[in-house]
């Protein structure tokens, strides 16, 4: 009694209202806004990486190797001299670009391939399946690495290889909420119309679907910027002298045991990226899809 | 003059979901009959129903004639032109014929397009351009008896009773002549049921549609249908016009269906239970006649010959090698 | 249970078939070439003939597949250039210490995790509900080398509480456990928090249950409802997502042998992929696969077992 | 004799984002000792929301605002966890309305019926173990032995319900809640549990509150009925005095519109106009005025308080005050 009527009740407040009160939610749980502060800070970063300090993340200083925090330095300078508070500006541009590349062109063929298998017909479904199954059996990184082996390391190789290794994950969640979809009536009563499986999909499966993947697309932001910095870090991302927080932790990895500097400087940033996106992606599907808690 | 539609012989399969090992234990061959030699015709202005327990076929029979599912055997003519066996092109046209109410209400609604959209959506499907659209929605809806304000509402902001309003509005779209309603006052309030069942009685004198309704309900079927077939694992145990169903049961399952209906009347109540057990699954279909193994009245011949289709009356048959008389 | 296992074992030989083909089409279609690859740029034309011949890349394509196939199912998954071991062999010596690191960390993290989920469950809302929350998010969110990186960094580096460099002495166990620490630590940290949120998730979508509200309307015991009940059924799920735990672990193995300079089949991987030596980088790719898909088939087959509705049925 | 569950003038919200949902207000009725008690109502009357009071089983949201809920002479909203454990299965039990969910799937019938026994600690595991099979043998499960050690996945619907009832009578309690236990059933499968629930009140002589939209369940199987309208009580009486002597003209209306209850075939069927009321706001005066084809005046503005038409049968309308 008492969630139909509440169901009843918030059926009725119009969709616009219902945006707005989403962001208003977000702010009031604290979680949600330390994860919204986290992800605003990173994109300043990144977007006015040039001008936040003087140096360039390229620039050598040789005098100055290894150097501790200072008034000049921020986050002080690495085994070559250069300025680790720009490096580390630079590095999340870096992590942001493989973010949204891979994670939007994993989306659209997950959402494609997933839409195909889950309406489709019985054996396109098991040959996908089995695809997807496949792949999703190498371990990520170490597919990374052999695939990398084959053709040198490089920024498109890793996000190749996100690509490669996300569109299961993503075709996946779409098959099982097509097929959930197949079989309410509201697609029976679309096909007793006579109308096409295309339009099927576009009209009445599309909309069901995206909603939901967005937010756990969202939430899978953190997993590929540690990807991205951690092959970075084995020195199978980005090619020197190009920043990124994996290469400024390889580089304090190497001198771990002359300055904790390079280390601490190279993995905050990473932590509070990935804590900042999992707080607000979190906090944002808790408002705008419960439901999805189930799924993990 | 060929019949509005005539159904004959008509058989479903679907495969089980049972195992590799139960096939093998029970001596399975992996398929059941969800509908059997099925036969019956609807004509013109005529509400025909369809009763029976879960499992007995009469949704898989619905979505059967409705084209959402293809038969294995028999065949359904709509006005003389065989249906099954057609490819999707050639059954597009006379999917317009068809229309269908499903049992959910709010369910059978695309959860994220308007009223409008929705009633529309026929219209487009069968790629109707020439006529004025925003008339042909307003025109339904008063029909149906919904406000105009409702046209820009989703789903979710419907009652149960407005949404199935929608459905009917849908189902009117493109003028069928038939109209298969699954459980059409299924989750209704008793007090409301009576306003989906009068609106359907209202549409069928204006437009002179055909009903095929399915549902359990006999209380209901006995005011609003003209015939009604009664349906046990698949079958039609007994079909005739609703006034000799109701007053002379044949079958002993339409007895015993008839009898389990509780009376809202004190003064009747039953000191005995008409039946006993339950319906079997498919799977497990018993031999001779399907319904022995629960039937009072069962002898020797019904454990091992199944019956055909008896005329008991002009328009009465029953599948029953014993059926009571009087 | 019969129909089950046989049809679960079917999909896994299906899907180590289909992943053998995906790396097989890999190398042979990716941009670059095998031998320049294992040669180098400076290799003459006839090492290069020679090299091609040995390893059979003259032969017709669909050759090379079926020789690939008939190849691994005789246990042979490649023979090393440089020094003329079998790969197998060369893995052999590195895969203990990963399966080692892999079971501990999965058996640590699984006990803490639904230990942790279940008592959030139980004190829904309250104050440690909310902080396990916060630590079980961030668990999650922090990456598993970073947690390597700075477990070294402080224990190792600055506290020296804990060695930071190898396996351990060979036959001393206690050295061996105290080198296993900080890796299984690292490897761990991440699925303690995974487990407990589905646990406390399951847990409370049970806990609302209408079998839930019945037991409780028999008048149970609330540790009969919650522990001898709810939890058994919130478990199953757990089962299902160790098996994948254990693939996502084998990448995460790699970081942890590397930053502790741990022998292991992830830092022989990265030591190949250094040495361009992609026989052996291609054999241990197909065994960690071959671990994972087996893995996941196990935890597959517990959860089928442990949950009657499967069990029961033929 | 003192009624063995008496609910005096109960008044709930259930608390949402919109605002409270005054869900039930000053529900008042007595079940009394070996009867068969009904409540009938539609969707939204609160009919299963004041039993769950009666169980102490509600959703978070729920807050009592005032009212008793008295079991045996105690009040049950007053009991601590420990009390009201000791309460259920013993002196009052439950069956819903799902059987498919009603038992714990991964755990087999006879550890269940075991578990519900464990406050029998003078009664050794074979003697309870008898009892279980004993109680399934009479609600009607073939071998109960052999089904004791099947999980409830390999029962059927009607198997499965008959088992709830089981669980819950095997404890000898005072008092059965049944919630609409037959709705999720095929009709042949009702009429049989209809008649379990009454051959086993003879039996265990207790008591039943029946819960149901089906006015033939009502009157196939209780002694008393409360008719239930938009949280609110709005008449009571006999089983005879409510299909009989109907005094509301919201039970009349609701009696009228029972396809079941026409004689004559007629094309058209009754109904009554208008929707439930949204419970977030209550207007002053009787909360069926805007529905009933009888309101006067005063309907909008005044209660209606309960009049007696009989000993036993009372009904809050204007109509019946000034009589």
């Amino acid at each position: 009694m008492s969630a139909q009527a509440s169901n009843k009740l918030t059926g009725h407040s119009s969709s616009s209202f219902w945006r707005i009160s989403a962001i208003s939610r977000l702010i009031r749980d604290p979680l949600g806004l330390l994860g919204l502060v986290l992800v605003s800070l990173l994109l300043i970063g990144a977007l006015f990486a040039n001008h936040l300090t003087p140096y360039s993340p390229k620039a050598l200083d040789v005098k100055n190797r290894l150097a501790a925090p200072s008034m000049s330095h921020l986050l002080g300078t690495d085994q070559l001299g250069r300025d680790t508070l720009t490096r580390v500006l630079h590095g999340g541009r870096v992590a942001l670009q493989v973010a949204a590349w891979s994670i939007s062109i994993a989306l659209v063929v997950g959402l494609v391939l997933g839409m195909l298998a889950g309406y489709g017909p019985r054996w396109l479904d098991n040959c996908l399946l089995l695809v997807f199954d496949a792949v999703r059996s190498f371990p990520t990184i170490i597919f990374a690495l052999a695939l990398i082996t084959l053709t040198g390391p490089s920024l498109k190789m890793v996000i190749t290889v996100i690509i490669v290794t996300s569109i299961p994950v993503y075709a996946r969640i779409v098959r099982t909420q097509t097929m959930a979809l197949k079989e309410q009536e509201f697609v029976l009563a679309a096909r007793s119309l006579g109308t096409s499986w295309f339009r099927i999909l576009r009209v009445h499966f599309l909309p069901n679907v995206v909603g939901p993947l967005f937010i756990l697309a969202s939430m899978d932001i953190p997993v590929v910027v540690t990807i991205e910095s951690g092959l970075s870090f084995l020195g199978m991302g980005v090619r020197p002298p190009t920043a990124s927080w994996g290469a400024t932790l390889a580089d304090g990895y190497a001198y771990i045991r002359v300055t904790p500097w390079l280390v601490v400087a190279g993995g905050v940033p990473l932590i509070l990226t990935t804590l900042g996106f999992t707080f607000m992606g979190e906090a944002l599907r808790d408002i705008l899809d419960p439901r999805l808690r189930r799924g993990l | 003059m060929p019949e509005l539609l005539e159904v004959e012989k008509l058989r479903m399969q679907f495969r089980t979901e049972a195992g590799f090992g139960a096939r093998l234990l029970n001596h399975e061959d992996g398929w059941i009959d969800a509908v059997l030699d099925v036969s019956f015709k609807m004509t013109t202005g005529q509400t025909m129903a369809l009763v029976g327990e879960s499992g007995s076929g009469k949704t898989t029979l619905g979505r059967a004639i409705i084209g959402l599912l293809r038969p294995q055997e028999g065949s359904i003519k709509f006005q003389g032109t065989e249906l099954v066996g057609l490819g999707d092109r050639d059954y597009k046209p006379y999917r317009r014929n068809i229309g269908m109410m499903f049992q959910d209400p709010v369910a059978s609604l695309s959860p994220r397009r308007s009223v409008r959209a929705q009633i529309l959506e026929p219209f487009q499907v069968h790629k109707y351009k020439e006529q004025n659209m925003d008339m042909e929605v307003k025109r339904l809806m008063s029909v149906v008896g919904l406000p105009e304000r409702f046209e820009g509402r989703f789903p979710h902001e419907l009652s149960g009773g407005q949404a199935r309003r929608v459905g009917v509005a849908r189902a009117l779209a493109l003028s069928p002549k038939i109209i298969i309603a699954d459980e059409p006052t299924a989750g209704l309030d008793v007090s409301v049921q009576g306003e989906v069942l009068n609106l359907m009685r209202g549409l069928q004198s204006q437009f002179s549609i055909s009903y095929l309704v399915i549902t359990h309900n006999l209380p209901v079927v006995r005011h609003t249908s003209d015939r009604i077939a009664i349906m046990y694992l698949g079958k039609f145990v007994e079909q005739g016009s609703t006034q000799s169903i109701f007053d002379s049961p044949a079958h002993p399952y339409t007895q015993a269906l008839l009898g389990a209906v509780p009376k809202p009347d004190p003064k009747q109540r039953r000191k005995i239970v008409s039946i006993e057990g339950e319906v079997p699954s498919l799977r497990l279909r018993p031999d001779g006649c399907d319904f022995h193994p629960r039937c009072k009245y069962a002898q020797a011949r019904c454990r091992s010959e199944s019956p055909g289709e008896t005329k008991i009356g002009s328009e009465h048959t029953v599948r029953c090698h014993f059926p009571i008389s009087g | 249970m019969l129909t089950y296992t046989l049809k679960r074992l079917g999909l896994t030989v299906a899907i180590v078939a289909a992943a053998m083909s995906i790396l097989f089409l890999m190398i042979h279609f990716v941009p670059g070439d095998p031998v320049t690859l294992a040669l180098g740029t400076r290799a003459t034309d006839e090492m290069r003939e020679a090299y091609r011949i040995k390893m059979g890349l003259d032969r017709p394509i669909y050759v090379q597949y079926i020789t690939f196939f008939a190849n691994v199912m005789r246990g042979d998954i490649g023979q090393d250039v440089f020094s003329n071991q079998a790969v197998s062999t060369i893995i052999s010596h590195h895969l203990p210490h990963t399966v080692v690191l892999v079971i501990v960390s999965i058996a640590w993290s699984a006990l803490l995790g639904i230990f942790l989920g279940c008592f959030s469950a139980v004190h829904r809302g309250s104050l440690i509900d909310r902080f396990t929350g916060v630590v079980t998010v961030s668990a999650i969110a922090i990456p598993s080398f970073v947690v390597s990186l700075y477990s070294l960094l402080i224990f190792a580096v600055l506290l020296r509480v804990l060695p930071a460099i190898g396996a351990g002495e060979p036959g001393d166990l206690i050295d061996q456990a105290k080198h296993l620490v900080l890796p299984a630590f690292a490897l761990g940290l991440g699925w303690v928090g995974y487990i407990a949120r589905l646990v406390r998730a399951s847990m409370l979508e049970i806990m609302g249950e209408n079998y839930i509200r019945s037991a409780r309307s028999y008048g149970l015991m609330e540790y009969t409802v919650v522990y001898s009940y709810a939890l058994k059924i919130a478990v199953l799920p757990t089962v299902a997502l160790l098996g994948v735990g254990v693939g996502n672990m084998l990448s995460g193995a790699l970081f942890a042998e590397l930053v502790f300079a741990r022998p292991g089949i992830g830092k022989l991987i990265y030591e190949m992929v250094m040495a361009r030596n992609f026989p052996v980088v291609q054999g241990a790719v197909l065994i960690t696969t071959f671990m994972f898909v087996v893995s996941a088939l196990i935890s597959d087959l517990i959860n089928a077992y442990l949950d009657p509705r499967v069990r029961s049925s033929l | 004799m003192d009624p063995v569950l008496s609910i005096r003038n109960l008044s709930l919200d259930f608390e949402t984002p919109e605002g409270p949902v005054h869900a039930l207000r000053k529900v008042s009725f007595d079940v009394p000792r070996n009867h068969i008690v009904g409540i009938v109502g539609e969707s939204g009357s609160g009919k299963s929301t004041v039993i769950s009071a009666a169980m102490r089983l509600l959703a978070n949201n729920a807050v009592i605002r005032s009212g008793e809920v008295i079991f045996n002479g105690r009040d049950i909203l007053g009991l601590s966890p420990q009390e009201l454990r000791a309460q259920r299965g013993e002196q009052i039990s439950m069956v819903f309305q799902d059987p498919m969910t009603s038992q714990i799937p991964v755990h087999t019938i006879g550890k269940q019926m075991m578990d519900i026994q464990y406050r029998r600690s003078t009664t050794s595991r074979a003697e309870k173990r008898q009892l279980a099979i004993d109680m399934l043998r009479r609600v009607g499960i073939p071998d109960p032995e052999e089904r004791l050690t099947q999980y409830p996945h390999q029962f059927s619907g009607g198997m499965r319900q008959r088992i709830s009832i089981a669980m819950a009578l095997l404890m000898n309690p005072q008092l059965l809640i049944a919630d609409e236990p037959t709705t999720a059933l095929d009709v042949t499968m009702e009429a049989q549990i209809i008649h379990l629930l009454r051959e086993l009140k003879e039996d265990f002589d207790g008591s039943i509150l029946f819960v149901s939209h089906n006015l033939g369940l009502i009157a196939e199987l209780c002694d008393y009925v409360v008719v239930m309208y938009a949280g609110q009580v709005i008449e009571q009486g006999s089983v005879e005095d409510l299909f009989y002597r109907a005094g509301h003209p919201y039970t009349q209306a609701l009696l009228e519109c029972d396809p079941a209850r026409i004689d004559r075939v007629t094309p058209t069927l009754p109904t009554i106009a208008g929707d439930v009321p949204d419970l977030h706001i209550i207007p002053n005066g009787c909360v069926f005025a805007p529905r009933c084809s009888q309101v006067m005046d005063k309907c909008w503005t005044q209660d209606a308080d309960f009049s007696a038409i009989s000993a036993q049968h009372t009904a809050s309308c204007h109509l019946l005050s000034h009589a």
